[in-house]
């Protein structure tokens, strides 16, 4: 049987996050219970958001420099405006997810480079969120910190979210006659225009929808965290880039994988755990990051080996 | 009786020297803490980057690995609280320092930084009483520390009205990036009587002045070794006077012994102040002498120790 | 005419319209008492990022993906061990730069090795290698700052009619990056690659080796940009090149090198480094606070960017 | 005539000019299509066929002239054309190629969407693919790229034939044939009579004359941007069709070389995937690549160019030069000029200690300008610029411009006029007689009979190999089909 290009770009990440996940149990076995996997996996939640955002810029060949510092921003607005004007707060939110529709025309129409662009916008964001909270505060709005710590039955919160957003992503973007025109800009841009849409009115749908997940990936943030500042998340510009890479998606093309990219999210948080297991100097604690996620990709490399999907190129 | 308890160190940040001096304070205080027995392990974690959500899930797996206390530099004092919190309900002991958490089931042990930014104005009026326009150089905006201290000198600014901020700049805590941002504003600054700083920053600043062929202002420096050298030697050529205020990193050592003691059974308050470490011109020679090449001026803490900070609280 | 045609249709011209705008409303504050001294400190920390630019330039014009995010950590690495070899004696001067150099290349082979061997995207393999670049400064010294030597220190940090040192040693560089794109095979074969590696290899292009080569390059010269940056700033420290990661991206694309590849220009690095520090340094002067000035910031490069628009030279 | 004028009018273009910059690519050109008729275009390269088909197709505002659809003037753009049943298949592929053949029929088809869009969308282009293409093996659920091109043009096809919810009334098909096998290029000449007969209609653009002359009721013949003939097709034959284009009609007269056997080969490729004979070559020859599209040739024309070039180190002198059939994939470089897109192969020889001199960069291209006649006013413009099979003849001159001994050829006349194959044919000729070895995958019989010697691939491996004048239609189709899975 030949496996189909999307198929092997989802099994792959899939599997070396298996790999990784048996790693964990075995060096600590108490990470095998309810709370145990809540504790690994609930800070992927928001992770898993700010990359499927990423993944939705990347879908239509751009690339967000700024989605670090605009979930930090939309973390800032949950734990002060939200919580305490929620109505104000939405309003601001919706601002925001605006203004990344309004970024992905201005992008398109004045075929401006997206990385330029959203590195200015970086700054407005960090700007922004610097003015509202100078020093760390806020506070989570009740029901965010109730969404991220319910204890559904059986299966932990952070699975169920993680799966709840894999599974809505994929339709959203794998199944939808809409997510066929976003992954269709990335692929050829040119034929969609001449098959008659509107490309600005998809990009700025993507755009859009990137913003939305965005604030979702704040508001998750705050949520576990219980409180905000501006330099919460400035981490997620790279964490979402490469989350969207190990799940499988591409740079250019429309190549994306909304259930591999929540898989790279959480690989990518395990990895981290996985070093804490192991009892390395702090000297090489941080070396030791980079050598796992060396391991988790080489490993990647070993599964493609065995689909022999090398001689399909 | 703590023999058989295992404390962990949760650390945000390793990329400069005060932390590192931190990290081998650490380490040579509770390597010997082990061996005489007195803890099970004493096992220090580091993030690879600076990041509250990087720490929060470090803070995590600690409470996977059953460790029975958690000692804390945290980045954020705020959003570290949830993962804080899940150790608390674990049963776990959090104990912070530097870089402290809000949620009150942990206990702090607090410098007091909006003093620490105060006292430099002061010792400054005492100095030049005459006054004169500052250039302030702060930390990396965003974060608590840099607030605080921020709002320590604005508070003494405003006692004594006879100084004037005229620039500030963000040094990120960093003697190059606070060169490069103090070069940036210099040509277009009329003249400094002093700069104050926040640490780390004291030794580009200078750099900058000379660079730019400015007269040397008083600087405030901040118990870096090149810091007190560069101080040293102005003071062997001209005399020129300064201070020099920091947090000594040998504090996390004083985390640990407080960690120790309430694992013990012992009742500690939430809320310890340690006093931060300051440099004169008078006992510059002799910090100067103790402080490690191309290190920070450090204080460790034994158990005598942690047990008088313990006292004088309660 | 023409000529005008010619230069507005240059995409550097806008990043330089810019650093020039900034500078006199700079300037203006003190009503132009500042001009020299903002001028050279604009020349001297600007010299740094065109250095690390210069080396991202070549890599970014590999094509879409291809970036260097061990340029951090390399500077770090290259200023701590080349300091501490040197260990403050002036003899050693050379036999440091040369250790600089021997890690840069290091480097790159590791970072073309997991990208070539292991096939990780680029992106992600310089990012581990940072991590394990960074592990080991931290190793070799534990962040004590050791001094650079005399000779060294004053060299870096001294001046030559007027101009700094560094922005002249960056100006070299600069020019052999020029005639290397510009005029060589291989600046051919570069951009070739970056708009079609496939397309490349049929037209006869080494292109691994090309490649190879690349990545070396931008690792050689993040760890000449450590060497230079710890002897300029008295001594090296772990954090020392964090600002450059943004910075050496940010300087390239902001100069008008098209991120997709395949293209790039050597004076917008100039323009958009110099920009870089001079908006800094502007909203300092003018007082803004941490997030005006960020914001500002934003808003001032989108602004460039917007006047200079896209690449319309492509359709 | 008569029957025509009572017809009715689906698109009518008339005077349009447009121009890029100084190229007039359209110079005052009407061109009327009406419901139940196939009208051919052809014209030498850079005529300004594609122009006026993206002028009809409403992604060109023509700065001249006037385009109505059904007899309706006044409004114009893509969405006008595509709601008047205006389909388009273009000359470069335009799929997305991310896209499974499904979804890719939703991007093509605006209608097509709601709940179970996927099923509805699967069985229109199964079915028409089916209808077009009887015994094709394409599955539909499978990703674009991973098709050759030869199946990404059949869907292509497919797709714009396909009724979603009403029938299209004009489809234009842009060299639709350039890819693919004579034995598809049939089944779709008879689609088309089938689709017109039934009232469609269709513009179809190829520079395969015989499919044109057998195809079409009317043909249209452009040169330089003007229409200068516009007569029923029973008025042409080859000949005439040529010589109204604006070409002289050169015979076959064509001597091949006998080249004995004895000699070292310069090339040799094991035999592979089963098959007992391998591939060899002599200096000076002309050797072909036959059989059915898709069969492995391109993948052995891959492996000996990579075998020969090493990804690693530069080469002193290059052995082998490759010119691309699919040039959007493997051919040029787009942000580049043309001078630079000819001259990257021969960096070596252009350049003194590796600095490229300016001065030999452009004499090479501007001989080569000349030599191949490359329409285009300044060899500095963007290789975009050009026609699509000025294009072509790009690719063709950075290979011809070598100096390697070997060139293989990935059906490289894809887009390329009439008189400009005759002129390439004369410079093989003149190369391998001073000799250069060629090896050349072809689509077309024509060519294939130009060879001196032919390797006939079947499932990607060689089936047969026929010498001098084995060389006949006959054999080749023999060889492509007979024997069954023997080996
Ligand atoms: N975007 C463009 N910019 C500049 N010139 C163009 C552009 N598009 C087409 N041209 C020019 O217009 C002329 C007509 O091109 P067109 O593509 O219509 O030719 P064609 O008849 O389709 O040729 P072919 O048979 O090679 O496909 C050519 O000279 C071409 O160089
Ligand atoms: N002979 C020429 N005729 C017309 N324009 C020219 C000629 N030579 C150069 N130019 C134009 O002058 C500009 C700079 O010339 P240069 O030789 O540096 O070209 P380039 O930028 O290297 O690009 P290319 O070689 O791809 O055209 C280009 O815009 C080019 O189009
Ligand atoms: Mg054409
Ligand atoms: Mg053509």
């Amino acid at each position: 049987m030949r496996l189909s290009s999307g198929t092997i770009r989802m099994i792959i990440p899939a599997a070396s996050l298996a790999v990784l996940l048996v790693a964990v149990f075995y060096m600590q076995p108490r990470a095998m219970s309810y709370t145990g996997l809540n504790l690994l996996f609930n800070l992927a939640v928001p992770i898993a958001l700010a990359t499927i955002a990423q993944m939705l810029i990347m879908a239509v060949n751009d690339l967000d420099l700024s989605m670090g510092t605009f979930v930090s921003f939309t973390a800032c607005v949950t734990a002060t405006f939200l919580q305490s004007s929620p109505a104000l707060g939405v309003l601001i939110l919706l601002g925001a997810v605006a203004a990344y529709a309004l970024m992905g025309i201005v992008i398109y129409v004045r075929q401006l480079p997206s990385i330029v662009v959203t590195l200015g916008m970086s700054f407005v964001w960090g700007g922004l969120a610097v003015l509202m909270l100078p020093s760390p505060g806020g506070e989570a709005p009740g029901w965010a910190r109730w969404l991220m710590t319910s204890k559904p039955p059986y299966v932990p919160m952070a699975i169920v979210a993680s799966i709840v957003i894999a599974v809505l992503t994929h339709l959203l973007v794998m199944r939808s006659s809409f997510g066929v025109l976003i992954r269709g800009v990335g692929g050829n841009a040119r034929s969609v225009e001449r098959a008659g849409w509107s490309v600005v009115g998809v990009r700025a749908a993507a755009y859009g929808l990137a913003g939305f997940f965005g604030v979702l990936s704040g508001i998750a943030l705050v949520g576990l965290t219980t409180a905000a500042d501006a330099n919460i998340a400035l981490r997620y510009t790279l964490l979402s880039i490469a989350g969207v890479i190990l799940g499988g998606g591409e740079f250019v093309g429309g190549r994306i994988s909304p259930i591999g990219a929540v898989i790279g999210a959480l690989t990518l948080t395990l990895a981290g755990s996985f070093l804490s297991f192991m009892r390395i100097s702090p000297d090489w604690q941080i070396g030791a990051q980079g050598a796992i996620l060396i391991v988790v990709l080489a490993l990647r490399l070993l599964l493609n080996r065995l689909e022999k999907r090398e001689n399909n190129r | 009786e703590t023999a058989d308890k295992k404390i962990a160190l949760s650390n945000n940040y390793a990329g400069n020297s005060w932390r590192q001096a931190m990290l081998t304070s650490w380490d040579k205080i509770t390597k010997e803490a082990v061996s005489n027995g007195v803890v099970a392990a004493a096992d220090a974690f580091t993030t690879a980057e600076n990041q509250a959500t990087e720490q929060a899930a470090q803070i995590q797996n600690l409470i996977l690995q059953g460790y029975d206390a958690i000692v804390i530099n945290a980045a954020s004092p705020t959003a570290l609280n949830g993962a804080v919190k899940e150790a608390c309900d674990a049963g776990m002991v959090v104990v912070s320092f530097d870089g402290i958490v809000t949620e009150p089931c942990a206990w702090r042990i607090a410098v007091d930084f909006k003093a620490m930014g105060e006292s430099q104005i002061e010792y400054l009026a005492k100095k030049m009483p005459e006054g004169g326009n500052l250039l302030e150089v702060r930390g990396l905006a965003g974060v608590s520390v840099d607030d605080e201290i921020h709002a320590g000198i604005q508070a003494g600014v405003e006692k004594n009205p006879q100084f004037k901020i005229v620039g500030s700049v963000n040094g990120d805590w960093a003697q190059d990036v606070a060169q490069r941002a103090v070069a940036g504003i210099l040509p277009s600054l009329p003249e400094i009587k002093a700069v104050v700083t926040q640490g780390g920053d004291g030794y580009g600043a200078a750099q900058a002045f000379a660079a730019a062929n400015r007269p040397i202002p008083t600087i405030v420096m901040g118990n870096r070794e090149d810091e007190l050298l560069w101080w040293k030697q102005q003071k062997d050529a001209n005399g020129y006077e300064t201070m020099s205020v920091s947090i000594a990193p040998g504090v996390s050592t004083l985390a640990f012994w407080v960690a120790q003691q309430i694992l013990d059974g012992k009742d500690v308050k939430k809320d310890l102040v340690v006093p931060f470490l300051r440099i004169d011109q008078d006992n510059l020679e002799a910090n100067l002498e103790k402080t490690e090449k191309g290190g920070v001026a450090n204080v460790e803490y034994s158990l005598e120790d942690a047990q008088k900070v313990i006292g004088a609280a309660m | 005419m023409t000529a005008t045609r010619a230069l507005f249709g240059k995409a550097w011209i806008w990043s330089f319209a810019a650093t020039a705008l900034v500078w006199i409303v700079t300037v203006l504050f003190t009503g132009g008492a500042s001009s020299v001294g903002l001028s050279q400190a604009a020349l001297t920390f600007a010299a740094f990022s065109v250095i690390v630019g210069i080396g991202q330039m070549f890599v970014i014009t590999l094509g879409p993906g291809n970036i260097d995010l061990s340029v951090p950590a390399n500077m770090t690495l290259s200023g701590t061990l080349a300091l501490k070899l040197m260990d403050v004696q002036d003899g050693m001067i050379l036999a440091g730069l040369l250790v600089s150099i021997l890690i840069g290349i290091a480097i790159g082979v590791c970072n073309f090795a997991l990208i070539k061997l292991l096939r990780i995207p680029p992106i992600i393999a310089t990012l581990s290698m940072s991590f394990i670049v960074q592990s080991t400064a931290i190793w070799a010294n534990r962040g004590l700052r050791i001094k650079p030597p005399e000779t060294l220190a004053s060299f870096s940090t001294a001046y030559t009619f007027g101009i700094p040192n560094v922005a002249l040693v960056a100006l070299l560089l600069s020019f052999v990056a020029w005639v290397l794109l510009e005029k060589t095979i291989y600046g051919r074969w570069i951009a070739a690659i970056g708009q079609s590696p496939f397309a490349a290899r049929m037209a006869g292009i080494p292109v691994d080796g090309t490649r190879f080569v690349t990545y070396v390059l931008c690792a050689v010269l993040a760890a000449i940009c450590g060497y230079l940056l710890a002897s300029f700033s008295g001594g090296a420290a772990l954090n020392m090149g964090a600002e450059y990661l943004l910075m050496s991206i940010a300087v390239v694309v902001i100069g008008g090198t098209a991120v997709a590849g395949g293209n790039s220009n050597v004076p917008g690095i100039w323009g958009a480094s110099l920009f870089m520090f001079l908006v800094v340094s502007m909203l300092n002067t003018y007082g803004f606070g941490a997030g005006i000035r960020l914001i500002l910031t934003g808003f001032i490069i989108i602004a460039v960017i917007l006047a200079a628009g896209g690449k319309q030279a492509t359709r | 005539m008569n029957e025509a004028v009572m017809r009715e009018e689906v698109v009518a273009a008339r005077g349009i000019k447009v121009a890029f910059g100084a190229v007039k690519a359209l110079d005052g050109a009407d061109l009327v299509l009406r419901a139940g008729e196939c009208v051919g275009l052809v014209g030498h390269n850079g005529a300004g066929k594609s122009t006026i088909v993206n002028v009809i197709n409403g992604g060109l505002s023509p700065q001249e002239g006037t385009v109505s659809y059904g007899g309706a003037a006044g409004y114009h753009g893509i969405a006008a054309a595509r709601a008047s049943g205006v389909r388009c298949v273009f000359q470069e592929l335009s799929l997305c190629p991310n896209l499974t053949v499904t979804e890719n029929v939703r991007v093509m088809h605006g209608d097509l969407k709601g709940f179970g869009w996927r099923r509805r969308g699967l069985s229109l282009v199964s079915g028409q693919l089916d209808e077009i293409f009887p015994g094709h093996r394409i599955d539909c659920d499978s990703t674009v790229e991973d098709l050759s091109i030869a199946e990404r043009q059949m869907v292509e096809i497919a797709i714009s034939f396909a009724a979603c919810t009403e029938r299209p009334r004009l489809v234009i098909l842009d060299e639709p044939t350039s890819s693919l096998d004579a034995g598809l290029a049939a089944q779709l000449m008879t689609y088309v009579r089938r689709f017109v007969a039934a009232g469609g209609s269709v513009l179809l653009i190829s520079h395969i004359l015989g499919e044109i002359l057998s195809t079409c009721d009317r043909i249209v013949v452009m040169k330089d941007g003007k229409v200068v003939a516009d007569r029923p097709a029973t008025d042409f034959d080859t000949r005439r069709l040529v010589e109204t284009m604006g070409s002289v009609v050169r015979e076959h007269g064509f001597q091949r070389t006998a080249k004995e056997k004895a000699r070292e080969p310069i090339l040799s490729m094991e035999a592979r995937h089963g098959s007992q004979l391998g591939l060899q070559a002599f200096s000076g020859e002309i050797i072909g690549l036959a059989g059915l599209g898709g069969h492995g040739q391109t993948e052995a024309l891959l492996d000996l160019y990579l075998s020969a070039n090493s990804n690693w180190w530069p080469a002193r002198e290059p052995k082998m030069a490759f010119v691309a059939g699919d040039r959007a994939l493997n051919g040029t470089f787009s942000l580049w000029s043309i001078r630079r897109n000819l001259s990257i192969s021969s960096l070596k020889a252009l350049s003194s200690r590796s600095m490229v001199d300016p001065a030999l960069e452009d004499g090479l291209s501007d001989t080569w300008k000349k030599r191949i006649e490359i329409r285009t006013p300044d060899m500095h413009n963007p290789i975009l610029s050009l026609s699509g099979g000025n294009q072509q003849k790009v690719l063709f001159a950075r290979a011809l411009a070598t100096t390697a001994r070997i060139v293989l050829m990935d059906d490289p006349m894809r887009g390329v006029d009439v008189g400009t194959k005759q002129e390439v044919y004369e410079i093989l000729r003149a190369e391998a007689a001073a000799g250069r070895t060629f090896i050349w995958y072809s689509t077309e019989m024509d060519e294939i009979r130009l060879c001196d010697r032919v390797y006939v691939f079947r499932d990607g491996a060689i089936a047969a190999e026929l010498v001098g004048d084995q060389i006949t239609e006959a054999n080749v189709l023999a060889a492509s089909f007979a024997g069954g899975e023997a080996a």
